[in-house]
């Protein structure tokens, strides 16, 4: 079986995602990943998750009508880990080697044996993870889950005399770029055949299983957006700006949408589009990176704590406490201070989003204003706090007005790039 | 333009021999410059704007105003103006490499900038020399009053004109200004034909990029004099022969005769990348049609010429109109004409940081054109002469969007247009 | 004359550091000096750990004058404050007899101060509120190439091409590093290239002082031997219209700088105050 | 009541006022006054005089960093100095609806661009420009304002529907000549004993007179002096200094309070210029209109809003001021972009600095919300002049 399908790609300054679309224009699957130093590996890797996504979206139906839909589930987290297994088991290789060559002598070896236990029990954390039933929430991506396992591991098995934490840390952070950049086999037929064994390889999920690899996805267009986009490898004229993607993706998720917020990790758009989605006027914000995604990034870096559990964190928050600075590399350090002044961690946070959300409301009334309806996309809607901040400012200064989000808004350029392929190839 | 070039470094010589020749020498605004009584008591011009410029053109501005904010110039002030004291505090040596002379007189037309008065007083302080203050006032209801002409033929009668005859030891002599004034009508006749040339398509000329350098005789030391007319006369000519053969006008990497756009221009371009900035536009296909910019030293394209019958007072209403001098209503009824009158796609926005008499209310000026017009305005940021504030990549993104929307909207148009 | 014993408190935003100082007949000798990075910790916390550390080290059963300054205002055990950019002029020139600037340069800030021999600050200047060319940058990027703190220094040394880093924004610069792996630019070279643009940014902070022949250079970055190499290039390539470019001295100690500062301005105060009671006493 | 608790009754009136976001106290005004109209002026100098002789009540309009800012940015790039943004953000958010008419001084290119986008965003307001008499020559200048004047006078006369005859104008300047010379006395008395008045509350004080009309003003400034001449304060060993350069832009009260937290006395400064723009009191006999003129012409203060016509001016202003208010230091604090401020300060400073009187300079913003940096810099500043004196 063959599936005509189109590529949009958003190269993000902090993550890079792809929209695989059928023939009809739905979405047959995404794919994300964090970007990285080497900009086409990280168009390949968020473009070989859309299709391994798109893949399980077709075997879902059989699947499930098979086999039901916990073993479905099952054999998707069973291929999550046996990526993150190959992952680690490199990072484990070029780890061991890089203690070998960067710590001197009678520190070698106490050295590769910290790395050798860090491994082990990262696997054990893995492995002990495919057993829960609801394992938390964490990130999606393998740099962020293995560096925070790591970062806690080396501090319990650092010595102060001995190999250090920042050591242990450094080989850490010298080694995931290269994981990250080689071309690893991650695809679904390089590990579903592993992870099906790993679930034990039931009998009545095969057939679903055949079809989903044997199925060819047949690409007739691509177009790449975002901030990277200068260097994805596509002609000139299948390159979109990612301002126009974000209109017609945004416009296409809700059909309804006039204006357009994106907040992604460095730059903020407002925008304006018409009922076709073309857009008609927009404002990004200047040189100056305060107040984006990124900002949130370091937050949640100097707490020690997920993306997504920054939100859920600010709105505990009683009091809002008033933020002027927003730069965000000293983000951190802004934090500290105000913790340090005595103010709550919940009502620092809110400040923090109640400002970024000032900046964006600028750059909206820059752009027009905000009109009916209206939607958010890029990464930051999908922080809960983010939002309600959005909510309240809009609301306050423009009137009531229909706010959409979409679970898919980190997708939104990606699906405008999507549909843009598809486009032209009609 | 070889002869521009010719004359310019002509000029600079001149005023490089001036302390032995005993021409006395005049420092003056571009905006507002009363070149032509200037010359007529025989004295040299020096525009300080536009060595600001060519230092930026030439690289060297970066040096200038790092020299400046160590004399304790803060770090958000015009640049043109710390570029200028910082290369008289590097030893007073012009664009074209020859020393420029002290001025005998600062005449300070102070004509839509409040910086030209500051830096004049700090010129001052540099020179210790006289300085004349020529009050024009703004035109704050977009009108030019008649109490406020008359009260600038009163300066100029009464502050100027003396301060002028001290300097050169000359007598004030109406006639041989009204000789020069009538240099200048000629001038000014071809230099709008010249820009009017962009309402064709392909337009021959880049009424920005291009036009700086059209404009820059009559902006400067040559208004009223037989070069000048020769110039434009030349100009002229050679924009004939472009728009007889259909060809575009010429970027840095070559020609632009494939023209996919044509886009109206607000504000002052950046010099430090101006060959760069010019041809991002270029790739694109974007031709300029007419810009705002052009207008700082008069804006002639309304009408405005001199009037040899009327010296003084025709030198007090070429003050009042310079671009800058208009209120903010009359800014965007300009930018609305010219949008219709030349057929553009749309128009852009350069803000400079430098600028408050430019950049603030242009977001405004955004707004509105795009509210009266309908027509797509776009916004890039950057500096007239510190690099510092040069972001290729973001002017470049910003750039590609806009365009990328017009194109989307023009398609769109179209098949709007389709389905009804 | 009686000797007298003081210690100076730098709480800085990324450090806490205190030195404790004993004079005999006004000449003074360092007894224990001890840094520690915050890390997230409460500051109070820190202070009263490192404060314990340097006395035990010490050896001092009591301290004359508890002086502070950075962050450090208010320390409830404080005798009395002392600004920034006072004590680190003070300490610069108590380790560095021939210092006529200091170039401060931390996480966060990087200042220039120009003083006279006394230690008088005669001019200054500093940086805004934006991160670009700060510490917390390099850092930054050093934790992105998987480069530890120590290892900057020697790498950016190594450089053969240097890749120069634009943009005024931190962030944006981030990107531009990023592209620079991508491109395949080394390690070295893009340190180097950060390096430039600090010290390009440092230099002209420098420039706007009279900064005389000898810059000491305290604050945390004063330990990176690529930054200073950088800066001595910079300062060699301006060719100053007058003489030969400044020496930059980097010292073992400069981050006790301030602490320094703190504790022998303390000293000054205590003998004008007159004889207190003890500010600190063993416990 | 005590002396303590009058001056801290008038400091919390005034504080109250400047609190508020919402002009309340502009809006009482009138509605205790029926009939009659609130015409607005921006920084630096206007003539409230014509404003009151119209029957209307002056409102300043300087801006603030305590509202939020969402429509002001709209209008504004990162580049330009905070204060327009906050006023559009004002005015943009109906606050400023109960105005009919705003005067723009020709202070900076700013306000004067801000005056054509008044012209478009409230059509129905009447907005003139007030080119002030930029002129060597005291003559033309004044000739020039005294028909700016006439032109103002009349037309706000035309939106009052008062006719504004020569008594109601010499009324107006007698009254402003009382409080021109309440708030000299005030200033005075700061300067001789800054303890006594500590700027943070005099320049609440100051800044409640730009919302409340002359006459409410001179009352609380009258009893607010009375207090303060004999309210004994512990006077403390501290830096006199000199603060410069925010007449237009004002600071944040934190930020006037670090600087008196961290050592120095504010011992004279040009916050609020407008009130103390004219140095002497306005002639009431003659024509009105020729006699303001005139104050201005030839009697308004050193500033860098208004051409220097004497070469050595800008080279002695700062010496002359650090003289008057016998000060140990002049702290340039200029508000970030701000034109006339920072174009000035290298000539003023560098007079300065040649008569050996130490300086420092920073930037803030209406809005700025940390203040360490200030607090080093002032912090330093005092240090090096208590430690080591005039050595
Ligand atoms: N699960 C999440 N919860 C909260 N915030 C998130 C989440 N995922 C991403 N983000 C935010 O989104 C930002 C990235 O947004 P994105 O639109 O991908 O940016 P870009 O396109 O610039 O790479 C991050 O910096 C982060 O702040
Ligand atoms: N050896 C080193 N090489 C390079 N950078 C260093 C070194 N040691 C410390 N730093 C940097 O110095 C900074 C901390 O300096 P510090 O003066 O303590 O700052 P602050 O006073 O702001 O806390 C950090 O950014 C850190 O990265
Ligand atoms: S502010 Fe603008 S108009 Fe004035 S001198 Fe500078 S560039 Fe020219
Ligand atoms: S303030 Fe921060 S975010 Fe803004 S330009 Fe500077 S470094 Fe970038
Ligand atoms: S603060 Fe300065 S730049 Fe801003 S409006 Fe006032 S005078 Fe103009």
């Amino acid at each position: 079986m063959s599936i005509t399908c189109f590529v949009g790609t958003d190269l993000g300054s902090t993550t890079t995602k792809s929209i695989v679309l059928d023939e009809r224009g739905d979405i047959l699957g995404r794919g994300i990943t964090n970007s990285r130093s080497n900009y086409e590996r990280a168009a390949q890797v968020s473009r070989s998750e859309a299709f391994i996504n798109a893949r399980f979206n077709l075997l879902r139906r059989e699947v499930t009508a098979a086999a039901g839909h916990d073993v479905l589930e099952h054999l998707l987290r069973a291929f999550r880990l046996e990526q993150t297994l190959a992952q680690l088991k490199r990072l484990h290789e070029l780890t061991l080697g890089a203690a070998a060559f960067d710590i001197p002598g009678k520190l070698a070896k106490p050295a590769r044996e910290a790395v050798d236990a860090i491994v082990a029990a990262i696997r054990d954390e893995e492995l002990a993870r495919f057993t829960e039933i609801d394992p938390s929430r964490r990130s999606d991506f393998f740099r962020d889950a293995v560096g925070s396992a790591w970062s806690r591991l080396a501090i319990e098995l650092a010595d102060p005399d001995g190999v250090t934490y920042d050591m242990l840390l450094g080989l850490y952070d010298k080694c995931i770029i290269q994981v990250e950049n080689e071309p690893l086999a991650l695809g679904f037929s390089d590990h579903i055949g592993t992870a099906l064994l790993r679930i034990g390889d039931p009998a009545d999920v095969h057939t679903g299983v055949q079809h989903a690899v044997e199925t060819e996805l047949a690409v007739l267009g691509e177009v790449g957006t975002g901030y990277g986009r200068q260097r994805l490898p596509f002609p000139k004229e299948m390159i979109r700006s990612e301002i126009l993607c974000h209109g017609l993706g945004a416009s296409t998720m809700f059909g309804g949408t006039r204006t357009v917020l994106d907040i992604g990790g460095q730059d903020t758009k407002a925008i304006q589009v018409d009922g076709e989605g073309i857009v008609t006027s927009f404002q990004m914000n200047d040189r100056c990176a305060a107040g984006c995604g990124r900002y949130l990034g370091y937050i949640a870096d100097e707490m020690n704590l997920g993306l997504h559990e920054l939100g859920p964190l600010a709105q505990q928050s009683t009091r809002t406490v008033k933020i002027n600075s927003t730069c965000t590399v000293f983000a951190g350090a802004e934090l500290r201070e105000r913790l340090s002044l005595g103010e709550r961690r919940e009502d620092i946070l809110a400040g923090l989003h109640r400002a970024i959300m000032l900046r964006a409301m600028s750059l909206l009334a820059r752009s027009g204003g905000v009109d009916d309806e209206f939607t958010f996309t890029g990464g930051v809607a999908n922080n809960p706090a983010a939002v309600s901040a959005l909510r309240g400012l809009v609301t306050e200064n423009y009137g009531d007005k229909t706010l959409n989000i979409s679970p898919d808004s980190i997708y939104t350029g990606a699906l405008g790039a999507a549909i843009f392929a598809r486009r032209s190839a009609n | 333009m070889v002869i521009q070039k010719e004359m310019i470094a002509e000029h600079y010589e001149r005023l490089e021999r001036a302390p032995e020749t005993g021409e006395p020498v005049v420092y003056t605004f571009v905006p507002g410059n009363l070149t032509e009584l200037i010359r007529s008591f025989g004295c040299l011009p020096v525009l300080p704007e536009i060595n600001a410029l060519q230092s930026g053109m030439r690289g060297k501005s970066r040096d200038y105003i790092a020299e400046a904010e160590k004399h304790g110039h803060s770090e958000d002030v015009c640049t043109y103006v710390k570029c200028d004291i910082g290369m008289v505090l590097a030893g007073n040596i012009g664009p074209t490499g020859t020393k420029l002379p002290k001025p005998d007189l600062l005449l300070l037309s102070y004509t839509g900038c409040y910086t030209f008065m500051k830096w004049f007083e700090l010129l001052r302080e540099q020179y210790d020399c006289p300085c004349v203050f020529l009050h024009v006032p703004y035109q704050g209801d977009g009108i030019i009053e008649p109490e406020h002409r008359e009260y600038m033929v009163k300066q100029i009668k009464e502050l100027v004109i003396p301060a002028l005859e001290k300097i050169s030891g000359r007598k004030y002599d109406e006639d041989a200004l009204r000789e020069r004034l009538e240099l200048s009508v000629q001038a000014e006749d071809d230099l709008v034909w010249v820009l009017e040339s962009a309402k064709n398509t392909p337009s021959p000329i880049d009424a920005y990029f291009g036009a700086v350098y059209y404009v820059g005789p009559i902006f400067s030391a040559f208004r009223g004099t037989p070069e000048g007319v020769a110039y434009y006369k030349a100009l002229r000519r050679e924009v004939q022969q472009r728009l007889d053969a259909g060809l575009g006008p010429v970027a840095p990497a070559g020609p632009l005769n494939d023209q996919k756009y044509r886009l109206v221009v607000e504000g002052p371009p950046n010099w430090t990348h101006f060959r760069e900035f010019w041809q991002m536009f270029a790739d694109e296909g974007a031709v300029v049609v007419a810009s705002t910019y052009s207008k700082v030293g008069g804006t002639y394209d309304f009408g405005f010429r001199h009037n040899p019958a009327d010296p003084l007072g025709t030198m007090g209403d070429y003050c009042a109109g310079c671009y800058t001098n208009h209120n903010l209503t009359n800014r965007i009824d300009m930018l609305c004409q010219y949008l219709r009158d030349y057929k553009a796609d749309g128009f852009l926005i350069n803000s400079v940081k430098s600028c408050n008499s430019f950049s603030a209310g242009q977001l405004m000026i955004l707004r509105e054109v795009e509210k009266r017009t309908g027509l797509p305005g776009g916004f890039i940021e950057s500096d007239l002469v510190d690099p510092r504030y040069f972001s290729a990549a973001n002017i470049k993104n910003r750039l590609e969007s806009y365009l990328q929307m017009v194109e989307a909207r023009r398609a769109g148009g179209s098949r709007e247009a389709r389905a009804s | 004359m009686q000797n007298t014993v003081t210690a100076g408190i730098d709480v800085g935003s990324g450090a806490v550091k205190v030195v404790v100082m004993e004079f005999t007949d006004g000449t003074p000798k360092v007894l224990s000096q001890i840094s520690s990075r915050i890390r997230k910790r409460d500051i109070a916390d820190v202070v009263n750990e490192v404060m314990a550390q340097a006395t035990a080290a010490s050896g001092v059963a009591a301290i004359d004058y508890v002086a502070t300054t950075g962050e450090g205002e208010d320390i409830p055990f404080a005798t009395g404050h002392f600004y920034g950019m006072t004590t680190h002029a003070r300490g610069a020139l108590f380790l560095e007899p021939t210092a006529t600037a200091v170039l401060d340069a931390g996480a966060l800030h990087a200042r220039a101060v120009a003083m006279d021999p006394r230690g008088k600050v005669l001019n200054y200047k500093m940086t805004s509120q934006c991160a670009s060319g700060s510490g917390q940058f390099l850092e930054n990027i050093a934790r992105y190439l998987g480069v530890s703190q120590a290892e900057i220094g020697p790498l950016s040394l190594q450089a053969d091409r240097p890749e120069k880093c634009s943009g005024i924004c931190a962030v944006l610069a981030e990107t531009d590093v990023i592209n620079m792996v991508s491109r395949g630019v080394s390690t070295s070279n893009i340190l180097r290239g950060i390096h430039e643009s600090m010290s390009g940014r440092f230099a002209r902070l420098l420039r706007s002082l009279e900064h005389g022949p000898v810059i000491f250079m305290s604050g945390g970055l004063a330990g990176d031997v690529g930054l200073v190499k950088a800066l001595e290039d910079e300062f060699a390539a301006l060719k100053a219209p007058t003489g030969p470019p400044p020496r930059i001295a980097p010292h073992p100690d400069s981050i006790f700088a301030g602490a320094l500062g703190a504790a022998i301005w303390g000293e000054f105060r205590h003998r004008k105050l007159g004889a207190a009671a003890p500010a600190w006493k063993a416990a | 009541m005590s002396r303590t608790a009058i001056r801290s009754e008038v400091v919390e009136w005034a504080s109250g006022i400047y609190e508020d976001l919402e002009f309340t106290a502009v809006r009482q005004w009138l509605e205790g006054h029926p009939g009659r109209k609130a015409c607005g002026y921006l920084p630096v100098y206007a003539p409230r005089e014509v404003i009151h002789a119209a029957g209307m009540l002056p409102v300043g309009i300087h801006g603030s960093g305590n509202i939020e800012i969402i429509r002001g940015d709209a209008f504004y790039q990162s580049y330009i100095c905070h204060l327009p943004r906050s006023i559009v953000e004002f005015a943009q958010s109906g606050r400023l609806d109960m105005l009919s008419a705003v005067l723009f001084p020709s202070t900076c290119d700013v306000i004067r661009n801000l005056s054509g986008m008044w012209q478009i965003l409230f059509p129905d307001m009447y907005v003139r420009y007030l080119d002030l008499p930029q002129v060597a020559d005291p003559a033309l200048g004044a000739e020039f304002w005294r028909r700016e004047l006439e032109v103002v006078r009349r037309e706000l006369g035309r939106v009052a529907g008062v006719e504004v005859t020569d008594a109601r104008l010499r009324e107006s300047i007698a009254l402003y000549n009382e409080v021109r010379a309440i708030i000299r006395q005030l200033y005075a008395l700061r300067s001789e004993k800054p303890w006594q008045v500590p700027t943070e509350e005099l320049y609440l004080l100051m800044r409640a007179g730009e919302l409340v009309g002359p006459e409410a003003f001179l009352e609380k400034a009258r009893e607010y002096l009375t207090a303060a001449q004999s309210d004994d304060q512990r006077v403390r060993d501290r830096t006199r200094v000199i603060i410069t350069g925010s007449f237009c832009e004002q600071p944040p009260l934190g930020l006037i309070k670090t600087i008196e937290r961290a050592g120095c006395y504010i011992v004279d400064d040009d916050f609020l210029a407008g009130n103390r723009f004219l140095t002497g009191d306005v002639a009431l006999e003659g024509d009105p209109t020729t006699a303001l003129a005139e104050a201005l012409v030839r009697g308004a203060v050193k500033t860098s809003v208004l051409y220097e016509p004497d070469p050595a001016g800008k080279r002695n202003l700062m010496k002359n001021r650090v003289a008057a208010a016998r000060a140990d230091g002049v702290i340039f604090a200029a508000a970030s972009f701000c034109d006339p401020a920072l174009l000035d300060r290298p000539m003023l400073r560098d007079g300065a600095e040649k008569a050996g009187i130490p300086c420092i300079a920073f930037k803030f913003a209406e809005n700025s919300g940390q203040f360490q940096q200030f607090r080093e810099q002032a912090g330093t500043f005092s240090d090096s002049i208590k430690l080591w004196g005039d050595a």
